[in-house]
């Protein structure tokens, strides 16, 4: 067969394919509807994916409880989600169409800080309420002139304070540590902020290894920092990709000492890519799933992931948290309206979170008390195996 | 002297295609130069229009120096070629690969062009008739409108000289005018060079084939890059070095 | 009688002209029926990205395919947004100033790229792009890095005295309009200089570089022209964009970037003035229009390349070429042939 | 301890030098012999990668036959895809650039959507590290360094001294002229598709045990492979050598100097110079 005809025919399948697949469009009476500004393509997709799964996971465990009551009227939850395709043009198409074709006032969702500010350069003006899952702690990211935006959870400033005490507490010895950060922007901020919180504590920081976002090999920059003999070594944000190598190579390098990851990160698949020889004095903001010491409601969202997905990730808790925040606002509020809400939330002193009882914070760490403070879980990967380790009260005042 | 090289040299990597060259043409005169195979034709050609730089020597031309110069400075000079191969513009027509060869006169500035001002559309009007009669003079208005890799060979190779006349030049430098044409279409082109040469148009070519000898007033003779012989068609032929770089024996006829 | 004008006779001409006017009012009245402003961003993105590839499409004329295009984009996108964030300067003045620094570069960088042609020429582009973005990463200060650039003032509200004083804050319609003045204004420059003597000498350096400089065309001259009005033109489309997205990430501009706005070109086909638009048009609106297909929209977007690379040898512009030159075969054969 | 990172500097030059060379082989013997630039190399690096992964950790193989295996499905997706995408366009520039992007896209999205974009990591394929004298080595490493020369000693090889290759040679030399010759250019055209997309496997499976697998990790290691194959010239195999190193010299070193986005800027730079003065490359032919 010529290639013509055997391409026509791969057109014609996957044309029939997409008509097959095609969403019925339903539309109940009393919805309330939900953006969800997630990348399923491209860069970042890898642990949105998963993300986006759990906030689906949310929308059906709300629907399932009976929905919101607003002022007697039952509503139920509809999670409308966009692709950003991992560019930040993305986010401004994916939120330009849910403020505006999907006429949606809530969004959750956007974890690459870049794709966070992107979407918020849309949902601010539009004054849609914004539950972001993290922030790397950039002043023009988040703070008083994006009123909209609710921080949902701990992020890699709070992240980075739970790890610095546990580092006092488990590694007493340690002097001097380490900061290796990507070199994406928001070097002077986390450096300045790490720093404070390091030399507070009675840490020298021996060096700042800056990686170019386009680095395929980390073992020059770990080469460099190990030349200046850290006892500890801790990584600002970074990916699964970034963070699981760079144990790897530092390990391969013979260091010894603990390692440590700020931001919340998937330890599984940390410990997948670092291997398992390499899996050891390291530790990171996540859940254990497997701990007895989780919250009850971790364990059911586990149960709900496993039945719908297979198999749950720290990821999955992660993306339900949102809605289930945003479940306790609406209803201390009785209103959808985005404005309302975010009154009502701003002056909400606790939050109940999926992680455990959140406070309210970030006022004087972003300019905006915006943030939910929950308990920090730490996680240990030791001699090859994730160890759960406890839950670190965090806030950021 | 009108165009004249002085110890022109041209180096490949050691190797000499060109030493120590003495040439001239005289303004008016149809010039032939010959040699054998790879005896550095084409490379004078493109030494004296610019497409290689000179490892030693000199051009001259009208009295000033062009060896080095960018080809499109000593076309402007005045000095027009052609190619051995039948470069052209494949994808325009006739007509345009003529129209775009008129760069030089007149020439329009950048801003002219752009808001194509009364000054610019009168250039191109002039242009378009210049044009016109050049495609008279070489006998393409039949094929005017034929894209340029739809032509034939043989008006391929006219096309060419047609498109070297539109810079308006003084000289001319034809690299194998005839070369693979019919009987029929030979005795056309060398029609058109005589027309040409009659517009007062100096003329250089390089030809193999000896047919073409008949038309020039004189054949210079080179061999390894270097001049081996001077004169008429008949004083050459008689030239024993000639027998020799020809035919590798002196006793040849 | 223009050069480059000759093949059409006089009755085309009037046709087209008419034809052309006719798209530009129906786009001008497109907002009336378009209600869903995100349709109308959709519009707004593929005007920017249509000047952005017919200037690519400028410079690929005159033989150099240039995989740097986004790159001077974002260059004139920063170079605007910082003047207008740093030093207050209007959006009137530093869009121009985008579009003028950004030639500024490609003129730089463009005379040690004469050195080298064809495929050797692509691939030190796609070097001076990767650099220029590179550059971006370096003065994090003033681009922000990857975590981007925000606070970029949008465009002024117009006062014109007797008329409503226009927002553009208050809605996306005076964007599209001022979009639409912009594509049409740029286009119609990169038209008349298509059509015109230098246009003619682009296309001559590109078909063959050695018989055009045999007839005097300077062709790092030329070249150096190209890249220069098609640098010009894609700052200008970067700094309209910054001021209308707002929100500026350098990985906005990197090598992904510029193989898109090649693939605008090549897909719509590079024979036909029209081919880049029409390109941009199908390969903006299409993918959005898939949206819902979710993780496997890539498809439709890959899918669009192949069929074009299968069916149309020419690009979708030439598609049409395609469909006339058939038509009139169709004709000719139904024509009784001339016995002579 | 100055000397520890410099030796340590040096192992680290050659180790990422072999990983870019790896990758670069198959990419730069498509652009010697079928004269394309084979934008879809990164995204069949990355299928290759996935395919070893599959066999090895949910199939459950023994890892070094999954890379065999990676290697031959790969070679015969090679096959179809000259077959079907490539062998109708050869000649023409555009088309090809679209095609090949067309299926990095759509190999992206097939991974995406079939396997998932969880990233994921082929276990070592040579467990352990080698120490000696405050200088470390990771066993997968030490095994791309080896396999990368092995392979582009292979490769060189089979190129020189066998029929096929001596073919290779003579059609990338002049295509048409080969034809004429009676050498059966599409056959060889298919040869050397299949082998350089088992190349690109080979690379992919070992840089999913070295670095990481998701399926965007072609995206900048196809920049790499570019530049190492503009560096070393078009059309010269054993140039890759001498690119590879260049690049992985600079990328080993410079971010002991310069600290981030930075290194970037100083790399490109240097590369850039480098082509100005040899726009052909270092071992190109004559522009």
């Amino acid at each position: 067969m010529k290639p013509r005809g055997i391409f026509a025919i791969v057109v014609c399948l996957f044309g029939a394919l997409a008509l097959l697949t095609q969403p019925c469009l339903a539309g109940e009476p009393k919805t309330l509807k939900v953006g969800g500004l997630f990348c399923l393509t491209g860069f970042g997709s890898s642990a949105e994916t998963y993300i986006a799964q759990g906030a689906k996971l949310s929308e059906e465990w709300i629907n399932e409880k009976g929905g919101l009551t607003i002022k007697g009227e039952k509503y139920k939850v509809e999670l409308v989600m966009e692709d950003m395709k991992g560019t930040a043009d993305g986010a401004v198409a994916a939120a330009t169409k849910l403020v505006y074709d999907h006429k949606v006032k809530i969004v959750i969702g956007t974890v690459v800080p870049f794709m966070v500010q992107a979407a918020g350069s849309v949902l601010e003006p539009a004054k849609v309420l914004r539950l972001v899952l993290y922030n790397c702690g950039m002043p023009s990211e988040y703070g008083p002139q994006t009123p909209y935006m609710f921080l949902t959870y701990d992020s890699t400033i709070e992240g980075m304070r739970a790890a610095l005490d546990y580092l006092k507490e488990a590694y007493p010895k340690v002097k001097n540590v380490a900061y290796i950060i990507p070199d994406d922007g928001s070097v002077p901020y986390l450096d300045k902020l790490f720093r404070e919180k390091a030399t507070s504590m009675g840490y020298e920081v021996a060096t700042v290894g800056k990686w170019a976002m386009t680095t395929q090999d980390f073992s020059p920059i770990i080469t460099k920092v190990l030349a200046s003999k850290p006892e500890a070594i801790a990584f600002a944000n970074g990916w699964p990709q970034a963070t699981g190598s760079m144990l790897k190579i530092i390990r391969d390098m013979g260091f010894k000492g603990p390692v440590f990851g700020c931001n919340y990160d998937d330890a599984y698949q940390i410990m997948e890519i670092a291997g398992k020889e390499a899996s050891t004095d390291f530790f990171i903001h996540q859940i254990d799933l497997d701990s007895p010491d989780m919250t009850p409601m971790i364990k059911e969202i586990k149960k709900r992931a496993e039945a719908k997905y297979g198999k749950a990730y720290g990821m999955h808790i992660w993306g339900f948290n949102p809605l289930y925040e945003l479940k306790q606002v609406i209803e201390a509020a009785q209103s959808t309206d985005s404005t309302v809400l975010k009154d009502t939330w701003g002056k909400m002193k606790t939050i109940d979170t999926v992680y455990g009882p959140g406070r309210m914070g970030g006022l004087k760490t972003y300019g905006i008390n915006h943030t939910v403070c929950a308990p920090c879980p730490i996680v240990a990967l030791m001699a090859g195996k994730v160890k759960w380790v406890k839950w670190v009260d965090v806030y950021s005042p | 002297m009108f165009l004249e090289t002085k110890e022109l040299t041209k180096n490949f990597g050691g190797l000499a295609a060109v030493f120590q060259l003495e040439m001239s043409v005289r303004e008016g005169e149809i010039v032939g130069l010959i040699g054998p195979n790879g005896a550095g034709k084409t490379t004078v050609f493109n030494l004296i229009t610019g497409f290689l730089r000179p490892s030693g020597g000199r051009i001259l031309f009208d009295g000033k120096d062009i060896s080095g110069k960018k080809p499109h400075l000593i076309a402007k000079m005045g000095i027009g070629r052609t190619f051995q191969l039948a470069y052209l513009f494949p994808e325009f027509t006739v007509f345009e690969n003529i129209v775009t060869s008129f760069n030089l006169y007149p020439k329009s500035s950048f801003w002219e062009a752009l808001f194509k001002t009364p000054s610019y559309r009168r250039k191109e009007l002039y242009i378009l008739e210049q044009a016109k009669e050049i495609l008279y003079l070489v006998g393409l208005e039949g094929v005017k409108n034929v894209l340029g890799r739809n032509l034939p060979h043989g008006y391929q190779k006219l096309l060419t000289m047609a498109r070297a006349l539109a810079i308006k030049p003084r000289i001319l430098l034809l690299d194998e005018p005839i070369a693979g044409m019919s009987l029929e279409e030979i005795n056309y082109a060398m029609s058109v060079i005589e027309k040409i040469r009659s517009q007062g148009v100096t003329i250089l070519l390089v030809e193999h084939n000896m047919r073409i000898m008949t038309l020039c007033d004189r054949v210079i003779v080179i061999n390894f890059g270097n001049k081996i012989a001077e004169g008429s068609m008949e004083e050459v032929r008689q030239n024993q070095e000639v027998m020799k770089a020809y035919f590798g024996r002196e006793d040849a006829a | 009688m223009v050069a480059g004008e000759h093949a059409p006779s006089g009755g085309r001409n009037w046709i087209k002209t008419v034809a052309y006017a006719g798209l530009i009012i129906l786009l001008f009245l497109l907002p009336l029926f378009v209600d869903s402003v995100y349709y109308l961003h959709t519009f707004i993105i593929t005007l920017i990205y249509t000047i952005a590839a017919c200037s690519l499409r400028t410079i690929l004329i005159s033989g150099q395919l240039s995989i740097a295009h986004a790159a001077f984009m974002g260059l004139g996108a920063y170079v605007s947004s910082i003047f207008a964030r740093e030093l207050n300067w209007t959006p009137w003045l530093t869009i121009p100033l985008g579009g003028v620094s950004a030639m500024v570069v490609g003129v730089l960088a463009g005379y040690p790229l004469t050195r080298v042609r064809a495929i050797y020429f692509s691939m030190v582009s796609l070097f001076v792009g990767l650099a220029i973005v590179a550059l971006m990463g370096v003065f994090q200060k003033y681009t922000g890095g990857d975590i981007g650039l925000i606070g970029i003032p949008p465009l002024p509200s117009i006062t014109i005295p007797g008329l409503p004083t226009i927002n553009f804050l208050s809605s996306k319609i005076p964007y599209y309009y001022f979009f639409l003045l912009l594509t049409v204004f740029c286009l119609m420059i990169l038209h008349s200089l298509e059509n015109s003597r230098i246009g003619m000498s682009w296309k001559a350096i590109a078909q063959s570089y050695l018989v055009a400089s045999s007839v005097g065309i300077n062709e790092a001259g030329f070249r150096v022209l190209a890249l220069a009005v098609g640098c010009f033109f894609a700052g200008i489309a970067g700094a309209g964009y910054a001021h209308y997205n707002m929100v500026l990430t350098r990985s906005s501009f990197g090598f992904l970037s510029s193989v898109n706005l090649l693939i605008y070109v090549l897909v719509g086909g590079t024979g036909s003035f029209f081919g880049p638009i029409i390109g941009t048009t199908v390969l903006v609106i299409v993918p959005e229009i898939f949206r819902w297909l979710k993780t496997f929209a890539p498809f439709v977007f890959g899918g669009i390349m192949l069929l074009v690379v299968f069916f149309m040898p020419q690009g979708i512009a030439g598609l049409f070429e395609q469909v006339k030159t058939k038509f009139l075969h169709f004709q000719e054969r139904k024509k009784p042939r001339d016995v002579s | 301890m100055i000397s520890d990172v410099a030796a340590q500097t040096v192992v680290n030059v050659l180790m990422l030098s072999s990983i870019y060379i790896l990758v670069a082989l198959g990419f730069a013997l498509l652009l010697t012999v079928l004269g394309i630039l084979n934008f879809a190399h990164a995204a069949i690096y990355m299928v290759g990668g996935y395919i070893c992964y599959q066999l090895a950790v949910v199939v459950g193989i023994n890892q070094w036959a999954s890379l065999l295996i990676s290697m031959i499905a790969v070679g015969l997706l090679g096959l179809f895809l000259e077959r079907v995408f490539f062998r109708p366009f050869l000649k023409d520039m555009n088309r090809i650039v679209v095609v090949t992007l067309a299926l990095i896209i759509i190999l992206q999205a097939t991974i995406n959507v079939t396997v998932g974009s969880y990233i994921r990591r082929i276990p070592s394929f040579v467990p352990g590290v080698l120490r000696f004298s405050g200088v470390s080595v990771s066993g997968d490493r030490l095994a791309t360094f080896v396999i990368g020369g092995v392979l582009l000693l292979a490769v060189i090889l089979f190129i020189r001294k066998t029929k096929t290759g001596l073919q290779m040679l003579a059609i990338s030399q002049d295509s048409d002229g080969a034809a004429l010759q009676g050498i059966k250019t599409h056959r060889i055209f298919a040869v050397t598709t299949a082998i350089g997309c088992a190349l690109a496997a080979v690379a992919g499976s070992l840089m999913g045990a070295i670095l990481s697998l998701s399926p965007f990790m072609g995206d900048i290691m196809l920049v790499k492979a570019i530049e190492i194959v503009i560096l070393a010239g078009i059309g010269s195999i054993g140039g890759v050598l001498i690119g590879g190193l260049i690049l992985g010299a600079l990328d080993a070193t410079l971010p002991l100097f310069i600290s981030g986005s930075a290194t970037d800027l100083t790399g490109l730079c240097i590369i850039i110079i480098l082509l100005l003065i040899r726009p052909q490359g270092l071992f190109g032919r004559e522009v």
